[in-house]
């Protein structure tokens, strides 16, 4: 069954895992093809259309991002191409008041979460209207009405947090669940060993999403660790781990799901590995074919985590390329409402740079401030 | 009023906050059963229980990282950092993370927290439990630095310091923990974060200062008394944002100013202070100002006080700066 | 003599060196096949197999712990950070192991090596991508921080610093990574470290300043020459030990200061320079010091321009020196 | 057989490792009572003598350097009471030119391998013949000449440290081997798992000791990490791992010698983890009175290093209560030798302060010192 799945960067496999490790194999239950694998799935029919559409939408607000980010309109674009299934599969698995503390692909969870499309095409164009007032780079949101942490570029700082954020609600008798995305390349950081660590030690209800989509930019999974798995690390920390087939919607909701609960019934932290592929290159920066020859996809390409539940959908549902069709249109006119609205928006105002420093402007800030505003203005950004 | 030492003036805010604002957890390296290797939270693990005050594996990262999780879902964490010189491995959290998380959210997190970690020489500590790394925070936008001088001070600027809505660094002198006694207010008191304090008025020669440097500045201002040099000391207390105006109405008085540190010279803070003072008071400047400080070497053992900026030192450097 | 970038020239003196002295190891996230994300490293994997251009694990820590080892053995690591912002994981390794190494074990170990990094704003990269971090290691006593503005400088220090017996922290200013082009010379070509160039001679007001900002200078002082001031424009190239005998010998001549950096205001190298001048030249200062550098917030985004201290900001400062 | 080894924070147990584990129980040559278990020793006798004195003069050293901090004498010190097996095993498993990264409490395995005792008592002293000029707290040494590392206080930062070392010496072909030490607390810094990545993608030269001496300061172990030995934390990082019996001198120079030719052999890194236990307070500065009853030891104190082979020698060669005698006095007259002189020796010159910041003293450094050259001397230090 495992031989499926081509492991991520072409040379690990899967090989046996300590008992304690939650799942003996890797956890699937959709074929590529669109049929099920054993039971499942463990969803109702409305909710994997809805989640279909998700992922639509998250992969046409990729291609649109792409596309702005090429023609000169926006800055930067970082995306989930290929790793829908594992964003949004994952994310699905939480409640209202759970937390999510992203990584920096998981707009798409962002949205489907509650955060307002607008917002997120305001963030990319760093507008006025942005959450984050225009001063991180595109696709550094937050949203905290929904519970959603603030991307920060440094690798990993978030997973440690959510731990934090997760022991907090806990001694405060708050059932919610903190779950933490990270990339393979953040399980080398300083943080993932500090935010698992002490997970374990204080049992803290976290749910540990790593997204192993075989590559840390150029770096492919071998050079990241010597380790079997990525799963298998949790064995460090004394708490157990599941391997998922990234790109199969239903598995990852079913791992997801098993972490959840466990966290919310007071069992503690676990790690799920979601074995999925970046089909693009790291962001609109990088140009994979430097270090990545094309063929290397194809095996990927026909594990697209979206056909497959189409498929399913086809099958289960009858949906039609009419019904495609559709919420592709809707999609679309939606997307160019927000963009409109986001580009005409004005940049943030030049006072506001100040703001926020702290809760209140010291005096050195106001000094600042006031000889920004006494001096001549900048030359337009290029 | 109680008389007591810094040591007890902490545990007693920590312990005062901690009953009233249940949102204050304590955590760090030993913090807990034994009470902090300086026993600055004794009895606290007690009186608190497990939940509140918390013995953490090995890791400044892990601490901090923690910490400003909790601080995110709207606790009050005070972290400890078991000495200032191994606060670096959290840095990363505390400079990319910590100091910038209400600006990067636009408001929508603020992340209030305070770490306390005790500071500077004079404990025979060498290299690593002895630095004075202020200015690695102040330069680090968006964090807040106090240093409190007398045990008073001490509560009053850490109480401040927990019901302040942004991240604060608050170390703690350790050379004069149990050194520095005095009269301390009972119950609830602050001192406001932002107000440096004349400890000493004079009309020739101001002395800045802060710490343990501070007796060290108040016995030389007290030396150069005796060959008719009149000093005003101003003890900081918060070094950022730094009380610029006390500060420059007393160099408007005197003309003269000596920046006293423990911290290495060079892009201290007492450059920071001097480049301040010729921004803005620069016609009223009589003398070169100068900085009495550790230097540029890591921090000695054998040597610590040939490294210091001890009494002995600022002597000369106000008696020079008088007589320019 | 060849026409390169800074990019460029930064390769040719790895390459030159690497066939030079097989103790030169090139090791850090990208460098390896795909030849770093700004393509520092471009063929160089290449040309010296993966023993000495080596793709490491996502781990600044773990690439200047690792280097630190190498240099201890007598290797001569060339440890890339991708971004300065990024260097804070391994700032432990650097200020508390690295920049005391060789003074802790009195002299027994020389630790030297270079570590490259991307510095600055100006490429739209908001917090995380446009530090400018250089006085959190000024401050650490022990390293040697260099900062080249142009592609021969860059190439001739890049040379100095690997052979150097002390650890070297290399910012190379990305927004002129491409932007600054020059003659480079070819084959082995050194400029000494510690040494500061005039780059625009003048007689009324110094201007000092390093890395992409050197060229906002020199822009300024041709925009204040039309309003009939005469600058002379230095830079730093060495950050430190910095160049204090070319910075006094000029304000010495014109007795009037503008320094411009990119990172925050407050304790920054400004402040340093200032209070230097101070100590040094204080009777020849006809005016106040100015300062025209990054504000004391986080890095923003969209207002990245309103943030950096370019030439618009500068020209007043001039002007206002010029006029005091 | 396990359960003769009380597990140092009295709760972890030795639970079952996976099978990539080098040993799936921990490795034990010698009872408590100096009797075999199975084969061994796998050392000469002249050895064992050798090993053994160096564990007598190792605790002697020890309880006087104790003793003249209490008196004042010297600042401070940090040992290594009911650690020798562990120390002295490990040391003698590696040959001349191999490295050694000291954590702090090894100055046996450095005084086993060359560094002079003198030295090691100027270090404790802070005199002008320190190899480290003065310039660290006691117990911070290092020594060159005989591949020392320099002891740190940071915790962890010398693991990482020697695998670039180790890596070092295999890009140039030198078949040295580096040998790590660390604490149970030091597996929770970012330094042991930045360490063991690298080691483990790299296949660096490296053992790595962890002297699981069941406390980091007052915080227990079953505090430091939720996983069920430091051993198996290996598994994270791909590479091997054993566990022994770290008050059993024996079973020491076997873990070690196994990990030191797998590493020679071009094998790569091992991780061991000796189990055993701090006797002392954590330095001169702690009284572990307050977080540790005194009847936890009692355990412990039964399974002292020493004891036991003493106890083998007495069987084995016929060590006689005259010979232990005569090692002591010969330890005791070597001592009041190079404490007499490391006393009399001067603090090290003023000057000396401002030496090796650089390799040449710059500008700003020059006239640091001329500056405190022409001011008036500091007060005594106290
Ligand atoms: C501390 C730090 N170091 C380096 C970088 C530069 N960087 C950005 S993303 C990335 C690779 C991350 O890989 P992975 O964790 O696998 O996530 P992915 O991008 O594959 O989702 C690197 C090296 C960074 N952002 N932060
Ligand atoms: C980074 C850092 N944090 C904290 C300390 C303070 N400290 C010194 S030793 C120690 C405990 C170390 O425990 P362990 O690693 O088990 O070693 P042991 O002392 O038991 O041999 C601590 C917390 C330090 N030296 N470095
Ligand atoms: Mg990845
Ligand atoms: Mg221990």
């Amino acid at each position: 069954m495992t031989t499926e799945v081509p492991s991520p960067a072409g040379t690990a496999t899967l090989r046996r895992k300590p008992e304690d490790v939650l799942a003996e194999d890797v956890v699937r239950a959709l074929s590529p093809d669109g049929t099920l694998l054993g039971d499942g799935p463990d969803l109702r029919d409305e909710e994997i259309v809805a989640l279909y559409r998700a992922m639509v939408r998250t992969r046409a607000v990729d291609e649109r991002a792409v596309l702005l980010q090429r023609q000169g309109r926006i800055g930067f674009h970082i995306g989930s191409l290929g790793e829908e299934a594992t964003v949004l599969g994952s994310a699905f698995a939480l409640r209202d008041g759970d937390w999510l503390f992203p990584c920096y692909r998981e707009f798409g969870a962002a949205l489907m979460r509650g955060f307002p499309l607008q917002r997120y095409f305001d963030n990319l164009f760093g507008n006025a209207n942005d959450v984050a007032k225009g001063r991180q780079m595109p696709d550094h949101w937050c949203y905290r009405d929904k519970q959603l942490g603030s991307v920060s570029s440094p690798i990993g700082t978030q997973i440690t947090q959510a731990v934090g954020l997760a022991w907090a609600a806990r001694l405060r008798r708050d059932s919610c669940v903190a779950l933490a995305y990270f990339g393979d390349g953040a399980t080398s950081s300083n943080e993932f060993h500090n935010a698992l660590n002490f997970a374990g030690v204080f049992r803290t209800p976290n749910v540990f999403l790593c997204r192993n989509n075989g590559w840390a930019i150029s770096v492919p999974t071998e050079v990241q660790t010597a380790s079997e798995s990525f799963a298998i690390k949790a064995v460090a920390y004394g708490i157990p781990s599941v391997r998922c087939d990234g790109n199969d919607l239903f598995a990852v909701v079913r791992a997801t799901r098993l972490a959840v609960e466990r966290a919310r019934a007071g069992e503690g932290p676990t790690l799920i590995e979601a074995l999925t592929y970046r089909l693009s290159g790291h962001s609109t920066s990088d140009d994979a074919s430097r270090y990545r020859p094309e063929p290397t996809l194809e095996p990927w390409l026909a594990l697209d985590p979206l056909r497959r539940v189409r498929l399913f959908l086809q099958d289960r549902v009858g949906w039609s390329d009419a019904d495609e069709a559709g919420i592709g249109a809707e999609i679309q006119s939606e997307l160019k409402l927000v963009i409109d609205e986001a580009e005409r928006t004005a940049p943030p105002a030049l006072t506001s740079m100040f703001d926020d420093v702290y809760a209140e402007l010291p005096w050195h800030l106001v000094e600042q401030r006031d000889e920004l505003l006494r001096g001549p203005r900048a030359p337009k950004a290029h | 009023m109680a008389q007591m030492n810094m040591v007890q003036a902490i545990n007693d805010a920590l312990r005062f906050e901690m009953k009233r604002d249940d949102r204050v957890i304590v955590l760090g390296e030993d913090v807990g059963r034994v009470g902090g290797v300086f026993r600055v939270t004794a009895g606290l693990h007690d009186e608190f229980g497990e939940d509140r005050v918390i013995d953490t594996p090995l890791s400044e990262g892990g601490i901090i990282g923690a910490a400003i999780g909790m601080a995110l879902y709207g606790l009050r964490p005070v972290p400890e950092i078991q000495f200032a010189d191994f606060i670096f491995p959290a840095y990363d959290q505390i400079v990319s993370e910590l100091a910038k998380y209400r600006y990067r959210s636009g408001g929508e997190y603020p992340c209030p927290m305070v770490i306390r970690t005790p500071v500077g020489g004079g404990i025979r500590g060498g290299h690593y439990h002895s630095q004075s790394p202020e200015v690695q925070f102040i330069h680090a936008a968006g964090l807040k630095v106090v240093c409190p001088a007398t045990p008073a001070d001490a509560k009053g600027l850490l109480l401040s310091s927990i019901r302040d809505d942004d991240p604060v660094l608050f170390f703690e002198p350790k050379r004069i923990y149990r050194a520095a006694k005095g009269e301390v207010p009972e119950g609830d008191y602050t001192v406001p974060i932002g107000k440096a304090k004349i400890v000493r008025a004079g009309e020739q020669v101001t002395v800045v200062a802060y710490g343990a440097m501070l007796y060290e500045a108040l016995d030389a201002a007290s030396k150069a008394a005796l060959q008719g040099i009149d000093c005003e000391v101003i003890d900081l207390r918060t070094l950022w944002p730094l009380d610029i105006d006390t500060v420059i109405a007393s160099v408007k008085k005197t003309g003269r100013v000596v920046v006293v540190h423990e911290a290495p010279r060079s892009c201290g803070l007492a450059g920071e202070i001097v480049t301040l003072i010729n921004e803005k008071a620069f016609l009223h400047l009589e003398a070169p100002p100068k900085r009495v400080t550790g230097f540029d070497t890591p921090f000695p053992y054998t040597l610590e006080n040939e490294y210091l900026p001890l009494s002995h030192r600022i002597v000369p450097a106000i008696v020079e700066t008088a007589r320019y």
